[in-house]
């Protein structure tokens, strides 16, 4: 049920919600995500690392999870991987559902588990040299939610 | 048993190789790191600190003290950061 | 700060959620909320009803609220009155934050807000004749989250 | 004081007004609805069951005991469907 994907060109947010709204306009409550490269701290580039083949059966997992738990008419997963630069999208999700309760849970659940459940490495590029992203612990803390 | 170890991120900048092949008689995953310490130096520093790793077993998050027999793929990497 | 905007006229969400994404593309994280009519048992078409005046007070108030309780670098509502088919969106919220749990928890609340604190109604057409929709219990429980 | 009537969704339907003016001594939203239920027997059907409906002072929504002392525009709706 869910579109998954792992890619490395850039994608147009707007067009993929109005598609996806479209696509599932039988249900009521359509929410989306998007993730956007902050330029702050003057970063200069962004390069997103991943697990080909476990990235895609990790973010299938987290969807298959989503739609167990809540009422969802369709859902998906967009993820760049490759160099990206501030201000561009990087990655989004969305859900559909009958009710509003359950799209706002479960792209918020997929948001989460993806964060530090699906394997993606975030570089970042300075004038002062790169450095990989850490995780947050706020992050691994907020699958306790769940 | 034979199996391809992947590295990604700073581990497969710090141990220098995104993947080898290694013949070895280790059970779990914890068995299988003592043997990748000794590989190398680069080996050494890079599994340094156990908590700052994160792996999977044929593309499954897997704990360190996990069975490995017959796993294919093992791979290591730091704490995940998508999104 | 806050975009409100109550209109007759048809939106378009995928071109609203690029405007506002592009607009507050400094912010990391995007979420957006969309209401589409569902034309579910034979429903024919919705009309919409409000009071000019409360409506962009009260939603004015409502995002007001959000900012106040969470750290948001934009918010948008915008809501839809008069004549509406099945498919058609009804209305859509959107916030722009740096971290996505401001962002997702500003969006979910201006929503239960929104749904029974902004003075709209629903009045639904089928063949078997005209009914107002009437307000959902667990709407108004859901108040008590926040 | 004159005050303003505003009526919304199947109250105005009800009713068959959408507002009105009124002259009143009311000193609360209660005994203001007391005044409207002696206006016509579509009023009073309309205002039978005061549990379904809602009131906006100003436009801003206020409690049935609330004092309406000064008030220049009173709505009368049903609970809110919008979303």
């Amino acid at each position: 049920m869910a579109d998954i994907r792992v890619q490395s060109e850039p994608f147009d947010y707007g067009q993929e919600c109005a598609a996806f709204a479209q696509a599932h306009s039988d249900n009521g409550a359509i929410v989306t995500f998007c993730g956007i490269v902050r330029g702050e701290d003057g970063l200069q580039a962004m390069e997103i690392e991943h697990y080909p083949g476990m990235t895609e059966r990790a973010l299938h997992r987290i969807a298959a999870e989503a739609a167990a738990r809540w009422s969802l008419g369709g859902a998906l997963i967009l993820h760049r991987h490759g160099h990206l630069t501030p201000e561009e999208p990087i990655m989004m999700v969305a859900t559909a559902a009958r009710h509003r309760a359950d799209a706002f849970a479960a792209a918020d659940f997929m948001m989460d588990y993806l964060k530090s459940r699906a394997p993606f490495w975030k570089k970042e590029r300075r004038a002062s040299g790169e450095s990989w992203v850490a995780a947050r612990e706020v992050d691994e803390q907020a699958l306790s939610r769940w | 048993m034979r199996v391809t170890i992947l590295y990604f991120a700073w581990l497969r900048e710090r141990i220098g190789l995104a993947h080898e092949q290694l013949e070895t008689d280790a059970a779990t995953v914890t068995e299988l790191v003592g043997e990748l310490r000794t590989r190398s130096d680069r080996h050494a520093l890079a599994f340094s600190d156990l908590a700052a790793i994160r792996v999977a077993i044929d593309q499954d998050l897997a704990d360190l003290d996990a069975p490995i027999t017959g796993a294919r793929e093992i791979a290591f990497f730091p704490p995940m950061t998508g999104g």
